[in-house]
């Protein structure tokens, strides 16, 4: 009766679960999709990977759940990260849109497809729910044990041959045999000078000794910030902060101050005069 | 099991063919050499199954037969009948000549040129086509045949597109141009047509069950096999325009002159009169075997069809200006009569039609190759750029001369056998159309003629004044198919007797008589 | 003794083969070898006349079966001869002509440096022509009579640097085909009526045809003779011919390939008994010719044109008395072997001036050749005699007996052809004479040419003299030896059956008026040029002459409706191949271009945008499963 | 509630990621939608498993993670050679097969 019960229905405990954790799960995935920087994206993926542990967990799938964590938001996920890194911010995490109709198209599609999906699911006769019962009866490490190294032993050794390939191939694909000698800072400089632009060092981020800090644009003498000065990674990811008004308007302040501060010790010196007058 | 002939002598070329596109670059006569003796070895095998051969025979003899895809019912079955012994012998015979003539045409040019001449290829392209028309002969496999009538495409587009003239009269740069051009149309052409007939051969599969001809005729003239009268007449249209637009048949044939005219002209005999060929003979194997009543049905239009081929294909060649597009067009009035040989539906028609399609093949390779020495000579293919060669390369114009007057069907020379059954065979029965046809005989002494006067006779022209006589290897080439010109003009009777039996045979198939003499109908 | 016959054909064949393979190693003696193959062949017709001469008249005939040619269901063709007392005849005319001119012909071409293969050419020819005569069915006959016409091409086309003799060889062999047409067509109806083509089987059985039937045979018959003989319409090309060598005019267009028309004729005499209308068609033909011939011989300065009217005239002459039936077609052969004597005579003799005149063939620019070249004068004369009806020489009996079996045929019809046959002697004598006197009387009228040589005439060597000897003797002798007694209408009856013609006049009164229009019109000739000098340069002419001039404008409209017609008729199926068959492939190609043109913008190139098609696609896909299961 | 609810939000998870795919353009972020996809087709898997009581759709789903891994690997990698050729991780520059 219970089991049976099972079958079509579950604890409300994992109900609350599912409503709670489905919610958070279809938020980090929405994030994932939406979010501006790849590295919030991936924190998005993560959490919905855990959470997706969770469900893995509920639905008796205990192995399974404790790879996801550990495989998935464990090592996949960082190598994201890594990758994130290594790439660093480019104009193409831009969500402005490029292709004519693209978003839209895109858009309608998702929308018709997963109303074709969910339409597809509702229509199926998926009343009787088993249960895992009996199948994790003797744990469910060991099911899953018995069923790969039997039933699924080929499909298991080609993973194995897989996973090496794909190793092997990640390495020759970054891999990047030197093939000449790398230039020295003599040749650099060399080099630079018979280009001819350029011969000096890269100008200096930063506006007096106020500003220095890399993300503050130089400025030119008449005013304006000079993208030369700060490192692209910055300027891609549009996180140079023009400070050219500010300093201008800074200027201003000093100048008065400084005038106020003279003109306090002239009027000071004229009411001292005054006042010895 | 005996030894598999049949398979043998289409494997032999085939073989033939890797063993000389393998053969090193630097050892570029080696490969000549080669490609010689394998057709050598060919023609000895064609002999040999002309010899096994027993004109009183079963119906299909040699044969082979091994599953091949069982789930679809396709077979690997080989078998001959007259009509592909004498064709198969036609191909074995010309091959060896084209290789012989076309020994310098794959050469590498003079330095400075930019075009690649691979030579192996050459050769090994021509024995590629060699051996996938002759399976295509003996398949008695619709399906098995469907894959070499199609696979012939790709050497020949290749050697059309790829192997030209030495030298071209509006520059190397037009030439590849219109090379490319040609072989692209070629290459088209006989796709779609081959598409239509794949549509075809697949409904006839669902409709007959298996891709046996001998099956599905058998079948068919015991009344096992129904077919619905509009089904039949689709299949049937389907089937005859693949081998209409191989032919070709009027209005699919701009693709020949294009083709035979920018190819070499050994190529060019290979096009039209061994390529083309098996298009005619799948008409008379397969259009009349497995649809009697739709070939009956189709008669009249292609009677017509073939007409105006005749009289327009000669027109046209009167009014060329270039010596292979001539031979082209002419080639396409000569198809003209062989279609409608096939189709008048009479002994006399049919055996002339397939006697047709052997002398054809000699005659055309006669005047073709000396056509191609000619121009190899002087570097152009326009009539114009000729006059006079008469006097100074006495023995090209007598052979010139055999060539075009066995095109013209002069009375001794083979092809007047032929084209007098086939008139007569037509005329028995539809007289009016008949006595049309007749008119290419006239057409045909115009344009010959006329090529042979404005080349050959006259002053002679200061760029030939000095040409060459044959040569000794161009003369090995040409006297022998003289010779048989010669031969079966006055005796044909060795290639009526293998194909008569067969050709009784198709009659049947179609329930068809010849019609009475008035004189005994009277009686 | 048949297989002889054989051999009769295989001699000059091989001679042939011999001489045009045989390279330049022969040069110095393939003349010779080229005469002594034609002279075996006369020697073997010799043989088998004396043998026939031996047997019984209705036994005379032999048959020989060589072997089977084409075999083919329902379609026997053979090789087989038969010779009769008509083939013979032939035999006889064609090797014994034949023999001569090649003799006369070594002289003729010695300075040619390609003699060998003249030589080659004429043995080609006598083989063909042989075979044309000795065949025993249709088919056959056809394989002769194509190979006369190839010989023709090759010989008339001899001198082919020279683009006017090329034209005319392909003008002459062109002309020909339309003739073979009908010669096809025929042997197909005859196919298609009886089942067969031989003779035998086709000539007993012409009572079980239609007459429709007989008649179509006869008229493709007719027009096939036509294109042989060169008979109204098809007879432009002869005059052409004669840019051959001459030794090829005297034996091909003159004495034998021509008159293989007549030869049909009489062969099909069976045919045409049964065929009313065809008959008629004939003589009409026949009519028409030898006034057309006659009128255009009258009016051509060129020797050999001239002449080339006349053979055209009186192989009208033959074609009428072959259409008139049994009545006429022993004396149609007999003109015929006549003809063959004086005409190649009248060649030979021409081309023995033109030898001694530096190849000059302007009978304006002859006059008063007699004293320098006697032995041709006088054979020639002879031959002049002999075709105007000289009474006595061997014209006048072929020629009155035509002439009366014309008037014979009765009614209207035998007034109106017998009096165009009485016109046409009067014209013969006059453009005969006239001829003669140009050439052989008056002042000499020759000039230096534009290199200053000075013609010298002389006469031929003997090798050209002793043929035309002889073959004057035949023209003054042959008509008494055959007419006298009837003597060649026996030797003929078993063959082509012989009536005696009833002319509605006696026969005295046809042979004395005869002679008088002869008479007339050699005085006419003899008033125009024999009494006051030949201008040099032609005068322009009445009307009739300039159309004569100019083959009565036949040639003009040929060149008009059929060699311009047909040019623009060529010129656009051409054009219309290349753009209307072509371009509607190649539109049908553009506008695909023009169309996946389109449809490559969706190839944008970008990753995401495949990746929608994917998506809608795979949407497509599971919507398409649902409305499946839905249905 | 009923478990086919998984079912409901691996569909949906799928469906954002598969937009996701389309709509973004930085590639490493298309990457990880696809493997957001992959994650939702796991969990269909484990609800299936559950739905017909035997493991094979655990099985399926572990394999499914296995090649995931795999394909990461390579992916990244290529990303990452293609950055250091051309400066740029967009998919949108690589788009050589445009005519």
């Amino acid at each position: 009766m219970t089991a049976q019960l099972a079958a079509y229905t579950t604890s409300t405990g994992e109900a609350f679960q599912f409503w709670v954790l489905g919610t958070i799960a279809v938020i980090g995935a929405l994030c994932t999709v939406f979010m501006k920087k790849a590295v919030h994206s991936a924190l998005c993926l993560a959490g919905t990977m855990i959470v997706l542990a969770v469900f893995y967990l509920a639905n008796g799938a205990y192995f399974l759940g404790i790879v996801q964590i550990v495989v998935y938001t464990g090592a996949i996920m960082m190598l994201f990260l890594f990758v994130v890194m290594l790439v660093g911010v480019t104009a193409a995490d831009s969500l402005k849109e490029t292709i004519k109709g693209q978003r839209w198209l895109a858009l309608l599609c998702g929308l018709g497809f997963g109303t074709l999906l969910i339409g597809g699911i509702g229509n199926a006769s998926l009343k009787e729910f088993n249960g895992l019962g009996r199948a994790n009866a003797n744990g469910n490490v060991e099911g899953l044990a018995t069923l790969i190294f039997t039933k699924y032993v080929f499909a298991f050794e080609l993973t194995g041959a897989l996973l090496i390939t794909a190793t092997v191939g990640a390495m020759v694909l970054t891999h990047r045999e030197r093939t000449e000698r790398a230039k020295t800072q003599r040749e650099l400089a060399e080099q630079r000078v018979r280009e001819g632009k350029h011969v000096p060092p890269l100008p200096a981020p930063g506006v007096y000794a106020r500003h220095n800090a890399v993300d503050i644009a130089g400025l030119l003498p008449d005013g304006t910030p000079s993208e030369l000065t700060v490192s692209k990674t910055l300027r891609d990811r549009g996180q140079v902060r023009d400070v050219s008004t500010e300093a201008l308007s800074d200027l201003k302040a000093l100048e008065q101050r400084a005038e106020d501060r003279l003109e306090r010790s002239n009027s000071g010196g004229s009411n001292s005069g005054e006042a010895s007058k | 099991m005996s030894f598999p002939l049949l398979t043998a002598t289409a494997v032999l070329p085939a073989l033939g063919a890797i063993a000389t596109a393998a053969v090193p670059a630097a050892k570029r006569t080696a490969a000549k050499w080669l490609a010689l003796i394998v057709s050598l070895g060919t023609l000895a095998l064609a002999v040999t199954v002309l010899m096994r051969f027993d004109p009183g025979g079963a119906r299909y003899q040699l044969t082979e037969s091994h599953a091949w895809i069982p789930e679809f019912g396709v077979r690997y079955e080989l078998g001959v009948d007259g009509i592909a012994v004498a064709l198969i012998a036609l191909t074995a015979v010309l091959i060896p000549f084209i290789i012989l003539a076309g020994w310098h045409d794959a050469d590498p040019l003079e330095t400075g040129s930019k075009r690649w001449r691979p030579t192996q290829g050459f050769f090994a392209l021509i024995l590629a086509v060699e051996a996938m028309v002759i399976i295509s002969f003996e398949a008695t496999d619709v399906f098995l045949f469907y894959i070499f009538f199609e696979a012939m495409l790709i050497p020949m587009y290749f050697l059309i597109g790829g192997f030209g003239d030495r030298a071209h009269e509006h520059g190397e740069e037009t030439a590849a141009t219109q090379r490319s051009y040609a072989a692209v149309k070629f290459l088209l052409y006989n796709l779609v047509g081959g598409l239509i007939m794949l549509a075809a051969v697949i409904g006839l599969y669902v409709v007959a069950g298996n891709f046996s001809l001998t099956e599905i005729a058998e079948a068919r003239a015991n009344g096992s096999l129904h077919m619905a009268t509009s089904t039949e007449r689709w299949l049937f249209l389907g089937f005859f325009f693949a081998f209409a637009v191989k032919a070709p048949l009027w209005p699919l044939h701009t693709w020949l002159p294009n083709a035979m005219g920018e190819a070499t002209a050994p190529v060019a005999v290979l096009i039209t009169a061994v390529v083309d060929k098996v298009g005619t003979f799948a008409m008379l194997r397969f259009c009349l075997q497995l649809f009697p009543e739709a070939s009956k049905w189709a008669t009249p239009a292609i009677l017509v069809l073939a007409l105006i081929s005749i009289i327009y294909g000669a027109l046209l060649a009167v009014g060329q200006r270039d010596i292979k597009r001539l031979v082209a067009y002419a080639s396409i009035s000569h198809f003209g009569f062989i279609i409608m040989g096939i189709f008048a539906m009479t002994s006399q028609g049919q055996s002339g039609a397939t006697l047709y399609m052997v002398n054809h093949g000699i005659s055309t390779a006669a005047l073709m190759l000396v056509a191609g020495f000619l121009i190899s000579r002087r570097g152009s293919r326009l009539i114009a750029d000729y006059g006079g060669v008469q006097k100074v390369a006495p023995v090209l114009a007598g052979t010139f001369l055999i060539g075009g007057l066995a095109t013209l069907s002069l009375p001794g020379l083979a092809p007047f056998v032929s084209e007098f059954l086939v008139l007569v065979g037509t005329f028995s029965r539809y007289p009016v159309i008949g006595i049309i046809a007749t008119l290419g005989i006239v057409l045909a002494a115009l344009y010959t003629l006329v090529l042979y006067q404005r080349t050959m006779t006259g002053p002679v022209k200061a760029e030939v004044a000095h040409m060459p006589d044959l040569r000794v290897r161009e003369l090995v080439v040409v006297a022998p198919l003289v010779v048989l010109l010669i031969f079966l003009g006055v005796y044909p009777k060795p290639v009526t007797d293998i194909v008569n039996p067969a050709v009784k045979q198709t009659m049947s198939d179609v329930h068809k008589k010849d019609p009475q003499p008035e004189v005994e109908a009277a009686k | 003794m048949e297989n002889l016959i054989a051999l009769l054909v295989a001699a000059p064949l091989l001679g042939a083969a011999v001489l045009l393979c045989g390279g330049r190693r022969l040069d110095a003696v393939g003349h010779w070898i080229g005469t002594a193959f034609a002279a075996a062949s006369f020697v073997l017709g010799v043989v088998l006349f004396a043998d026939m001469l031996g047997k019984s008249p209705e036994h005379r005939t032999l048959m020989q079966h060589l072997f089977s040619w084409i075999p083919v269901e329902g379609f026997q063709a053979n090789v087989g001869f038969q010779l009769d007392q008509l083939s013979m005849t032939f035999v006889l005319l064609i090797t014994g002509v034949g023999s001569l001119i090649h003799v006369y012909s070594i002289g003729y071409m010695e300075h040619d440096e390609r003699r060998r293969r003249f030589f080659g050419y004429l043995n080609l020819f006598l083989a063909a022509m042989l075979l044309l005569v000795v065949a025993d069915n249709y088919l056959l006959l056809y394989v002769g009579w194509e190979g006369v016409g190839l010989a023709s091409y090759l010989l008339i086309g001899f001198w082919q640097h020279k683009p006017s003799a090329a034209t005319a060889a392909k003008k002459a062999f062109l002309v020909n085909r339309v003739g073979d047409m009908g010669l096809s067509i025929a042997i197909m109806l005859m196919f298609t009526t009886f089942g067969t083509f031989a003779f035998g089987p086709v000539l007993q059985s012409t009572g079980d045809a239609g007459e429709g039937k007989l008649t179509a045979i006869g008229l493709m018959l007719l027009l096939a003779a036509c294109g042989k003989s060169a008979q109204v319409p098809l007879q432009s090309w002869l005059g052409d011919a004669m840019e051959g060598p001459t030794p090829v005019s005297a034996l091909i267009h003159a004495a034998t390939m021509v008159t293989a028309g007549v030869y049909l004729i009489v062969r099909s005499g069976d045919i045409f008994n049964a065929a009313p209308d065809a008959q008629l068609a004939v003589t009409v033909v026949g009519a028409v010719t030898l006034l057309f011939g006659a009128i255009v011989g009258c009016a051509k300065d060129d020797i050999k044109k001239a002449l080339a009217g006349s053979t055209m005239s009186q192989i009208g002459y033959m074609v009428l008395a072959a259409g008139l039936g049994p009545i006429g077609y022993a004396f149609a052969i007999m003109h015929l072997v006549t003809h063959g004597f004086f005409k190649a005579g009248l060649f030979l003799g021409a081309g023995s001036v033109m030898h001694g005149m530096n190849d000059e063939v302007d009978m304006r620019k002859y006059g008063g050749l007699r004293k320098y070249m006697p032995i041709t004068f006088v054979t020639f004369g002879l031959g002049y005699l002999a075709i105007i009806g000289f009474p006595g020489l061997s014209g006048f009996f072929s020629k009155d007996k035509i002439i009366e079996a014309a008037f014979a045929k009765g009614g209207a019809e035998g007034w109106i052809l017998g009096g165009a046959a009485l016109l046409g002697a009067a014209i013969t004598a006059f453009y005969m004479t006239r001829v003669m006197l140009m050439t052989f009387f008056g002042e000499k009228r020759w000039q230096p040419d534009e290199h200053g040589n000075e013609p010298h005439p002389h006469e031929s060597p003997k090798v050209m003299t002793i043929p035309m000897i002889v073959l004057a003797v035949g023209s003054v002798f042959a008509g008494a030896f055959f007419g006298i007694g009837e003597r060649f209408v026996k030797w003929l009856e078993p063959v082509t059956g012989f009536e005696h013609g009833h002319p509605p006049v006696s026969a005295l009164t046809v042979t004395l008026s005869t002679v008088a229009v002869m008479v007339v019109g050699v005085g006419f000739a003899y008033a125009q040029y024999g009494r006051r000098p030949v201008p040099v340069v032609a005068p322009r002419g009445s009307l009739l002459t300039r159309a004569a001039r100019r083959d009565l404008l036949q040639d003009d409209f040929n060149h008009v409706v059929l060699v311009r017609g047909g040019e623009h008729l060529t010129r656009s199926l051409v054009y219309v191949d290349h753009t209307l068959v072509d371009g509607v492939v190649n539109g049908t190609a553009a506008t695909m271009g023009g169309l996946s043109g389109r449809l490559r913008k969706l190839q944008n190139g970008f990753a995401r945008s495949y990746a929608v098609s994917m998506f809608g696609g795979a949407a497509v896909l599971i919507a398409a499963t649902l409305l499946m299961r839905a249905v | 509630m009923n478990p086919v609810n998984y079912l409901y939000l691996a569909a949906l998870l799928f469906t954002i990621g598969a937009t996701g795919v389309l709509i973004r353009r930085n590639a490493i972020v298309v990457f990880m939608c696809v493997e957001l996809m992959l994650n939702a087709c796991n969990l269909a898997f484990v609800a299936f498993a559950r739905m017909h009581g035997n493991l094979d759709g655990q099985i399926i789903a572990f394999f499914t993670m296995v090649v995931a891994a795999a394909e990461v690997v390579v992916g990244l990698a290529i990303i990452v050679s293609v950055f250091r050729a051309r400066h740029s991780a967009s998919v949108d520059d690589a788009s050589l097969m445009k005519l």
